[in-house]
């Protein structure tokens, strides 16, 4: 029979957070039948099965018990959930399965000699909150404008919003503009008081590390409460199309973080259009949701899992592979501009370069600004890199205190180390 | 002393919202002695069904049409399936009812629409009101919001005209009778049947209402239905009888929620406290009356 | 029945009770005395004050003004659980047994006082639990036994007609080996023979085991025949008090409450 | 008896309740218009059953007539609901007086005549005969229903079947803890309602000695069957009734010489 | 299967008190564990006993939490799944501040939450019926807000996830390197059979008290508390006692979902869905029901689960749309959860006994 590769696909669909994985997981897996069309990795399809999560760790834990062994074996995991992935990074461990999260993710897991199966390929939060300073220091034109400048960052109340507090405060200590967090607890829907306080300390700007239902809130309030919308500036996960569009007028003007622009615009995104709506095969069953944030998102990540299997594949051998084999892939991921053009997602996919000592390589984000009236983003920046120094110390710090809690020894990062197929 | 006259109204006005969430369910317990769990989803289906419709391109009064008779006939659909065959049980057990309600009605929206957050605009003007601006005679630097204004009046409309229906007609007296003891309303020939319908058909058209200005306010999509927890408190401290109690409650809510996030928060460091400072203040509030502010006592002779 | 109340050494005293509910008086100025060892009838029209009277008795309600002095201890208000300690125990108008129990169970949560295992003994089922719960069963058994339940005893009382029911909160009530029991129209609703039954057990209890007993009951020809005492409340005020061939043939009760002679 | 047709007629009915337990085995009842007849029977016998089978509130207890049938003026009603049963005169007394806690007393008494979409000047004048005809609940009109005295519920109850202007009423246990002037008045008052409304009555009781001085009929019911049926004269004179439900002796019985005998007989269970 | 109880006659209170006084039923139970313990311990796979068995077990234990409180003492209670996580924390701290063992600190972190439990409980001194959701509610957020809120109870973890470390698996003497700890650690099999004997003399202990004073004054006080209070019994002293183990039994099942069935400590999981799907749990399996309780637990865990497999197998991996699955079997659990009040109020349950009973007479039909 033909050869096949098993990706478990732990989807959300239903419940509070299915506009991210409807959006997600619809990306790719559009990308994937594209390849497939194609012929598949070289020479191997994918295949695939569902599983749904609700984002919920307990469903999420079930789903990879179920499915990891399946079909001769998963390949890789990538649950989008922040709870999912972390809960795995043990389990990924002992399974030697890679857990995927992209642009998300625990921080400390960029440490790949600690945690070798754990990637977050893009960006993490402390690249995140560089980038959108950096930002605002380019509004404000200059870094050493933001002196005396108030940012206010109005964040989700769970641990995922709380990740940043402490890293905003040395960030603007470096810069010397003052920073308040102001918490949103969970959902979010009312958010009368926190716009109160930021009415009462008149920030320059708000940096929004939202969730779902929490991010059309924050612009419809920040419009009903008279605070400048394009002062609003959105982090990675409020940056999506089903952010802005529930909250209509009140968006326009709103510009938000992306490692992915939005849009339909880039040759790989033609080619599904043509190849696999075109047959039938699309995943999406609302057409316009092509090219949204979400979906090309899912792109992106089809294109980060299908090459780290391909880099794979060149070291081992066009053939299925296996888990741990596949691990080696994505730490040796690199995708340089001129694979990224051949791929056609110039524009669309950024430059990344993951190793052992880091498994999020890229760092590099672009920044977007929504027109309420065209029902579209257009990018507004060029690439800005994250400020890798300020994080890293603070990644150390986390990831060593985790190997000595769990004892773990971490792995030597020489370039032969890094090439066997190493035991726990 | 202005920014806490700002919080305080601010405050008020967003406890009318939670008001609105907050009739149907004391219309529903008041009139069947049911604590209806289903209400947030019922909200959910109704403005998900408008929204929906109106998404494709269908003119804005007909959606409310059509919309508005699928929740009366959904009510009517309750009370023949799930509320009459459970005539004359524990009202713990309609309770459980209304939960599996709740599940049922949260798969059958989602699978029938879908789980996409949508937006939703009625029309109401979303500007901020300066009254510095308008009123400098005043010379309070405060800023109103014309949504919540609006929405304030609309609940109030409602509830002045639910208060009027249950105090002075036949059919509110039916209804309270039927809360209390379901045999004797049968025995006095109140048709339970007709009476419950009507009930649900009501809460249908209070749900719609809702859901709208809710998804107006905060985006259509499935955390909608976390509306109910906004709600609970409120009926909880207005007492689970009493329409006006609902109104009074939501502004008590409103205002001690804004106030202690604003002012107490500070003792815990600045943590938001909203969601469980709401649920204290109820129950500082249930302590001293434990059936809330208006509601009915519990009648225990032996 | 014979001898003079006067010999006899009151084990309950009432000393001008007083109960209203936000304004309408229910008790006014309630005296009397309910001696040890005999049967005391309360009767009078519906609303009287009868049942709220056994309420303030055992605590449930409380008089703004009064005392009541119960086997030598005076309290000016009484609490159930006191009232359940110092040895009152009752059944009510409104049969108020435990639905969901078996009859057994009900039965046995009137020795509730007795027990005196923790709860970390009964999780265990050790020592003073398991012990306790076989000695006090001894004693269920003789009340079954007494009041004709032993086919019921596994059964849920919420199944049970009217007056089984009734018999089984009597054995709640015996239960707790009460010195004094109230009992609130224990035979209402009941055929005449099940009346002879219960009035067999009534007399029973207070001959055998010397309970003291208040009764509260419509039935002329019970209250006359088995009572030593009789007390007739009427709007809340006592209008008579006295043996009951005294109290029948008083003109005010007749007016107030027997209507024509009987 | 009479050849016109009865107002109620109880065609050896079966009844079971929850579909396992079964409650009555063949019961047929006759009531004439304008009749009191009264049911007799010790707990559990099938009274409360038989009235309910009737009013058909049967189903709200998971109870169902299995067999057997009930005409009302003729008219079968094996398809009406409580609602149509009131609405075509039938009304029941709970027993146990089921008032509504929460309404007031006079509130209370006002449901009972929505079923007859009267205008308010009627009502009000209904709302005087109740009062007219039970004084004592005059004085509680503003009151709780669920805080008002054993005895004065059950007159509540009463007066609420009454504003429905009722043809029949089914009165459930109506001396069930009333003070004995109370019972006889309420015995009065349907003996009025009968000879001056022309209602007829279904009785159900225990006290045999009050509901044969009332009633022109008697069915005697046990276990679910009817065991005995007479006029009230028959039935008070004969000699098993006396026994079982009058007390052996008739007038005469004594609470307090009762011998241990008399329960050794089989229990009602 | 065919016994019966008629003709066996009980000869003591001692044998009528037995917890399972048919010698069939005896042999059952027996029968039951011993392949509980032996069978499934020997023959299950990694997948039954992680994803199946133990959460299984584990929402058995919680769902029995929540029936002592609303079924037995007649509290509603919707802060299941706080109070689950209070348990949870307790034990994770006990464990890295105090270097607990593992079942001692699952005892305490009981008893903590039970401690919790009891704080919310006090208002049930004075408030009743649905006015109590208001307590277990802010109970609920109260768990969901302190644990976010201060980062210590987490050993000040920034991401809000922690993996639960190997060192913690320490069952009994010595360190997690003894053969006998590791077992319990390295294996599922080791932890399945921690979270078998923990729910095994929970449910003994369960029914030691519903069957003694204990268990009839909760019911006594839900029944009617007036009549209670009357008897002698302190309402008061019986509701907190009933918050208390209640609450014990939740923050036992937080730490067995913690540490034998996630491997991660994280306060998001313990959202007031979770309550939400415990109470169906009770609903479904029974009210006052310890059988109940567990089978409410595995029906509604393991119902979506069940019905994605039978999709799988039916159209194949991956046809079936996940979100038409989802919705599906919510609106089925939803249909079952009313079908099951308007037929059979006691829930599964009851069910269970009535088949029972129909065994009982069978052949003969009763
Ligand atoms: N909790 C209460 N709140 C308000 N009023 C009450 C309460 N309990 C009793 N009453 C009133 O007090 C009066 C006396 O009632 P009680 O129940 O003592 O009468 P009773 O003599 O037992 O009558 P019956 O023979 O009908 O049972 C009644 O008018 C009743 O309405
Ligand atoms: N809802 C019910 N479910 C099951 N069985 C019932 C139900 N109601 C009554 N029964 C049973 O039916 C039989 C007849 O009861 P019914 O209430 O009609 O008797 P009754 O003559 O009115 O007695 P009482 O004098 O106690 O009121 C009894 O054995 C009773 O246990
Ligand atoms: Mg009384
Ligand atoms: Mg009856």
């Amino acid at each position: 029979a033909e050869e096949t590769m098993y990706v478990p696909i732990p989807s959300y669909r239903v419940g509070p957070y299915a506009a991210g994985g409807t959006g997600y997981f619809g990306g790719i897996l559009d990308y994937y039948n594209l390849l497939n069309a194609r012929g598949g990795i070289g020479g191997v399809k994918l295949i695939w099965s569902e599983c749904e999560t609700e984002y919920s760790v307990e469903r999420g834990v079930e789903c990879y018990k179920r499915l990891k062994d399946r079909e001769g074996g998963a390949v890789f995991f990538d649950p989008l959930s922040v709870g999912i992935s972390t809960a795995l990074i043990e389990t990924g461990r002992a399974d030697k399965m890679p857990i995927i999260a992209v642009n998300h993710g625990k921080t400390a897991g960029q440490r790949g000699d600690i945690f070798p199966y754990y990637f977050m390929p893009g960006i993490n939060t402390y690249d995140e909150h560089s980038i959108m300073v950096h930002y605002i220091g380019g509004l404000e034109g200059g870094m050493e404008n933001l002196k005396g400048k108030k940012i206010a960052m109005l964040f989700h109340g769970s641990p995922y919003g709380r990740e940043a507090i402490a890293f905003m405060d040395s960030m603007c200590e470096k810069h010397g503009c003052s920073h308040e967090a102001i918490e949103v607890p969970h959902p979010g829907n009312e958010q009368q008081s926190q716009w109160l306080k930021i009415r009462k300390s008149k920030p320059d700007y708000v940096l929004l590390r939202g969730w779902g239902v929490m991010n059309p809130v924050a612009m419809q309030t920040a419009k009903r409460m008279g605070f400048p919308v394009s002062r609003l500036i959105g982090n990675i996960w409020s940056n999506s199309d089903e952010d802005v569009i529930p909250a209509g007028g009140a968006a326009n003007g709103y510009q938000a973080i992306t490692t992915h622009p939005a849009g339909t615009d880039f040759k790989v995104v033609q080619d599904i259009i043509a190849d696999v709506y075109g047959a039938g095969k699309g995943d999406l069953q609302d057409k316009s949701r092509l090219g949204s944030v979400y979906w090309n998102l899912g792109v992106l990540a089809g294109v980060v899992h299908t090459e780290a299997l391909r880099i794979a594949q060149e070291r081992f051998g066009n053939r299925a592979l296996s888990s741990s084999e596949t691990r080696w892939g994505f730490e040796n991921l690199v995708l340089t501009a001129e694979r990224i053009e051949e791929l056609g997602a110039t524009g669309l996919v950024p430059e990344l370069n993951l190793n052992c000592m880091d498994h999020v390589g890229g760092h590099l984000a672009k920044f977007q600004q929504w027109d309420a009236n065209a029902r579209q983003w257009n990018i507004v920046s060029d690439w800005i890199e994250g400020d890798v120094e300020l994080s890293q110390s603070i990644i150390d710090a986390g990831a060593e205190k985790y190997a000595a809690d769990n004892n773990i020894e971490p792995r030597p990062c020489s370039a032969d180390s890094n090439d066997d197929d190493f035991d726990l | 002393m202005a920014f806490f006259l700002e919080v305080l109204v601010g405050g008020l006005l967003s406890g009318v919202m939670y008001s609105l969430v907050a009739i149907g369910f004391v219309l529903i317990y008041k009139s069947s002695g049911v604590f209806n769990f289903a209400q947030g989803t019922m909200l959910l289906l109704a403005a998900l069904t408008f929204v929906s419709m109106t998404e494709r391109q269908v003119d804005f009064k007909i959606a409310f049409i059509i919309t508005l008779v699928m929740m009366v006939v959904l009510g009517i659909i309750v009370e023949r399936t799930v509320m009459r065959p459970l005539a004359n049980q524990s009202l713990l057990s309609l309770f459980m009812a209304t939960v599996g309600l709740n599940y049922f009605l949260e798969g059958l929206a989602q699978g029938v629409w879908d789980s996409a957050v949508h937006g939703l605009e009625l029309g109401i003007s979303n500007d901020p009101i300066f009254l510095i601006d308008e009123f400098p005679a005043l010379g309070l630097d405060i800023i109103i919001s014309q949504f919540d204004i609006a929405a304030a009046v609309i609940a109030g409309t409602m509830i002045l005209g639910l208060t009027l229906f249950f105090q002075y007609t036949r059919t509110g007296l039916s209804l309270r009778a039927v809360s209390d003891d379901h045999m004797a309303a049968m025995a006095v020939g109140i048709p339970l049947n007709r009476i419950w319908a009507i009930v649900w058909a009501v809460t249908g058209v209070i749900c719609l209402i809702a859901g709208l200005l809710w998804g107006d306010r905060v985006s259509v999509s499935f955390t909608l239905t976390a509306a109910v927890l906004k709600g609970l408190p409120v009926i909880l401290i207005g007492g689970l009888t009493s329409i006006p109690g609902a109104i009074v409650g939501g502004l008590i809510i409103g205002a001690s929620e804004k106030l202690g996030e604003i002012y107490l928060a500070e003792l815990f460091g600045g943590q938001g406290i909203e969601h469980w400072w709401a649920y204290t203040t109820a129950l500082i509030f249930l302590m001293i009356r434990p059936t809330g502010i208006f509601g009915e006592k519990q009648i225990e002779r032996v | 029945m014979n001898m003079s109340t006067e010999s006899k050494k009151p084990l309950l005293v009432l000393d001008d009770i007083s109960l209203s509910f936000k304004g309408v008086k229910a008790i006014t100025d309630i005296s009397f005395n309910v001696y040890e060892g005999e049967i005391c009838s309360v009767i009078g029209p519906n609303g009287a004050g009868k049942s709220s009277m056994l309420n303030v008795i055992n605590g449930v309600y409380i008089p703004q003004e009064g005392t009541i002095t119960f086997d030598g201890k005076q309290f000016n208000k009484m609490k159930p659980h006191t009232a359940a300690v110092m040895g009152i125990a009752r059944t009510f108008q409104n049969i108020a047994l435990f639905k969901g129990m078996s009859v057994l169970d009900n039965i046995m949560s009137g020795r509730n006082l007795m027990m005196k295992a923790t709860f970390w003994e009964t999780a265990l089922n050790i020592g003073r639990a398991k012990r306790e719960e076989m000695e006090h069963r001894l004693e269920v058994e003789k009340i079954i036994e007494f009041l004709g339940l032993q086919s019921i005893r596994k059964t849920p009382v919420a199944s049970l007609p009217y007056g089984l029911q009734k018999r089984v909160e009597l054995g709640r009530a015996l239960a707790a080996e009460p010195k004094m029991l109230l009992l609130d129209e224990p035979m209402a609703g009941m055929t005449m023979e099940e009346k002879l039954d219960m009035s067999c057990f009534i007399q029973e209890v207070n001959r055998n085991l010397g309970t003291t007993i208040v009764l509260i009951e419509h039935d002329m020809g019970v209250v006359m025949d088995i009572s030593d005492h009789v007390v007739v409340l009427d709007y809340g005020k006592k209008i008579g008090d006295g043996p009951p061939s005294e109290v029948m043939n008083n003109q005010d009760v007749i007016d107030a409450y027997l209507g024509v002679s009987h | 008896m009479s050849n016109e047709t009865p107002i109620l007629s109880i065609k050896n009915i079966e009844v079971v309740y929850s579909r396992v337990i079964s409650a009555l085995h063949g019961v047929s009842i006759d009531v004439q218009k304008g009749e009191i007849v009264s049911l007799l029977g010790a707990n559990g016998s099938g009274k409360t059953t038989t009235c309910k089978a009737v009013s058909r509130l049967l189903e709200a207890e998971r109870g169902e007539i299995s067999k057997g049938s009930i005409e009302y003026n003729g008219q079968d009603i094996s398809q009406m609901t409580p609602f149509d049963m009131v609405k075509s005169g039938v009304v029941q007394v709970l027993e146990g007086r089921h008032i509504f806690g929460h309404l007031t007393v006079e509130e209370n008494l006002l449901t009972g005549s929505f079923i007859r979409n009267a205008d308010s000047v009627e009502v009000k004048q209904d709302l005087e005969h109740v009062y007219e005809r039970f004084t004592r609940i005059k004085d509680r009109r503003k009151n709780l229903g669920g805080l008002c005295s054993g005895g004065e519920q059950q007159m509540v109850a009463m007066g609420r079947a009454m504003m429905a202007r009722p043809n029949l009423i089914l009165l459930d246990e109506p001396s069930m803890g009333l003070a004995p002037q109370l019972i006889e008045e309420i015995f009065e008052i349907v003996k009025a309602l009968n000879e001056q409304d022309g209602v007829s009555f279904l009785v159900s009781e225990q006290n045999a000695n009050i509901a044969l001085k009332y009633a022109k009929v008697g069915y005697i019911i046990e276990n679910g069957r009817v065991v005995l049926k007479g006029s009230a004269k028959e039935l008070s004179e004969s000699d098993s009734v006396k026994d079982m439900y009058m007390g052996g002796g008739g007038e005469d019985v004594s609470f307090s010489d009762v011998k241990y005998y008399h329960r050794r007989k089989p229990c009602i269970v | 299967m065919y016994y019966r109880e008629a003709g066996r006659l009980v000869k003591s209170f001692a044998s009528d008190r037995r917890m399972l006084p048919l010698m069939e039923d005896r042999w059952i139970v027996i029968a039951f564990l011993a392949f509980m313990y032996i069978v499934v311990t020997a023959t299950a796979s990694d997948y039954l006993f992680s994803a199946i068995l133990i959460p299984m077990m584990v929402l058995g234990v919680a769902t029995l939490g929540l029936n002592i409180a609303t079924g037995y003492t007649g509290q509603l209670s919707l802060g299941t799944a706080g109070f689950m996580c209070f348990g949870a924390f307790a034990a994770f701290n006990l464990v890295l501040r105090l270097e607990m063992y593992l079942p001692f600190a699952f005892f305490f972190a009981g008893v903590i939450a039970g401690l919790v439990g009891i704080v919310f409980g006090l208002p049930a001194l004075r408030i009743k019926g649905f006015y109590l959701i208001v307590s277990t509610l802010a109970a609920q957020f109260f768990a969901e807000w302190v644990f976010n809120a201060y980062p210590w109870f987490l050993d000040n973890n920034s991401s809000g996830v922690v993996a639960l470390p190997p060192h913690h698996y320490k069952v009994f003497l010595g360190q997690e390197s003894t053969p006998f700890n590791a077992v319990f650690w390295h294996s599922y099999q080791g932890r399945y059979l921690i979270t078998l004997t923990i729910t095994l003399l929970l449910v003994l202990a369960c029914k030691n008290m519903v069957r003694s004073a204990t268990g009839r004054n909760w019911m006594a006080v839900r029944d009617m508390d007036i009549a209670a209070n009357v008897i002698g019994i302190s309402v008061a002293k019986t509701k907190l006692m009933a918050f208390f183990i209640s609450t014990f039994y939740c923050g036992v099942a937080g730490a067995m979902y913690a540490y034998c069935y996630i491997g991660n400590l994280d306060f998001m999981i313990f959202n007031l869905r979770r309550s939400f799907l415990i109470m169906f749990m009770v609903i479904v399996g029974g009210l006052g029901s310890i059988l109940g309780s567990f089978l409410g637990a595995i029906f509604v865990y393991g119902w979506p689960i069940l019905i994605t497999r039978m999709g799988d197998w039916i159209f194949g991996g991956g046809t079936l749309d996940t979100a038409f699955v989802e919705n599906n079997s919510k609106i089925v659990v939803g249909t079952i959860i009313i079908v099951l009040l308007i037929r059979e109020p006691g829930g599964f349950a009851a069910l269970w006994l009535t088949t029972k009973k129909k065994l009982r007479s069978w052949p003969f039909a009763n």
